[in-house]
């Protein structure tokens, strides 16, 4: 199945891109889904390594399985306050 | 009551809020933009978010301390964009009876924002050079 | 600074004086008047005030606590007189460069404040009556 | 020495005025004090047990000789904030 995932901060920049879409097998959990985002592209490894995803709202166990209904984001560390 | 928004935060309207009969003691924290960073010189800061989530995870973050605490009032806003140097890009307002309740409350609320909430901070500094923060996760937000 | 006044405290001009580019936080406390001490109903406190000792004390207390925490700024003011439900009859505002010193320096000096400082309220209830207010030691300032 | 205590808030209630003079020895510490205070106003004998004594703008220990030069209050227990 095709994934689409958002993209923000020095997520995007580092992509220079808004969203990124990958190709994963039906049953990927998250952790699949990060090697799969990291292979796409390289440059994306050391925030996708401290950072997790999202789907819809919330946070999202790397051992979950990928929703491809849902808004999945990539959430690297936050930095507000 | 949490928002997110693109204007200088109201401090007056959120201490306002607070100032109700039933409460004893108003907690008001803000976060401001700080010129330096050990020797570099910041500027401004622009701040970003995952706007659906970080309402959805400020909204958490408030029921939360008001199951915790016996709180009046709690508000949470922070500034999306541009913040000049001294502006405040969050405020976080808790008023209880007793004051030790505001202060943990509020207290609370900025460590769990600064680790939960989808907000980043992009660093302008003098040099012209800017910079997202995405802090490695033991040393986060030490503001 | 500190002071005492027998107006409503200007909390803008506390926290426009807290907003430096060198701090990164700031926190500000207001004790204000509270409708209900248990099931009794209080219309409006009133403070009475040692002046000359009550500002050397706090002058004490505002020095101690810059010595203690890196503060940008810390400033204390406490009203005299009548003070309605729901306005504040003392402010604290302090700012640092990260929060956790902001937070404790405030918590700090509101509680050496109620223990140290010559200054005493007087309840007027619902029903009529006033009442000075002389705290045990022990059960001190629970606000 | 006479020496006159400036009485505040409840202090002033109960004895009904300003301040209270009292006749102490020379040698007098504030403990002999409060028992002189409390002597003259009996009102006053439940505030003078749970405060303090200052002079100038000072706290000053029970076993402190009294200056009488000071201006001298009765500080019942505080109140404010």
């Amino acid at each position: 199945m095709q994934v689409t995932i958002q993209l923000f901060a020095g997520a995007r920049e580092a992509a220079g891109a808004d969203n990124i879409a990958v190709d994963i097998d039906d049953d990927s959990n998250y952790a699949d889904l990060a090697e799969a985002v990291t292979a796409a592209c390289p440059a994306l490894a050391p925030l996708v390594a401290a950072g997790r995803f999202a789907a819809g709202d919330q946070y999202v166990d790397k051992s979950a399985a990928v929703n491809p209904a849902a808004d999945i984001a990539l959430i690297p560390p936050v930095s507000g306050g | 009551m949490i928002s997110l928004t693109q204007s200088p935060i109201d401090t007056g309207a959120l201490l306002a809020a607070a100032q109700q009969p039933a409460a004893g003691a108003v907690v008001l924290f803000l976060g401001i933009t700080r010129e330096f960073t050990d020797d570099r010189q910041t500027t401004q800061l622009s701040y970003e978010a995952h706007a659906s989530m970080a309402e959805t995870q400020l909204e958490r973050l408030e029921h939360a301390a008001r199951e915790r605490w016996p709180l009046v009032e709690c508000q949470i806003v922070h500034r999306l964009g541009e913040v000049p140097l001294a502006e405040a890009s969050v405020a976080i307002v808790a008023s209880s009876p007793h004051r030790a309740d505001a202060f943990e409350a509020g207290r609370w609320l900025i460590d769990e924002l600064k680790r939960d909430v989808p907000i980043w901070k992009r660093e302008h500094y003098a040099d012209g050079t800017t910079e997202w923060v995405h802090p490695q996760s033991e040393q986060s937000g030490a503001r």
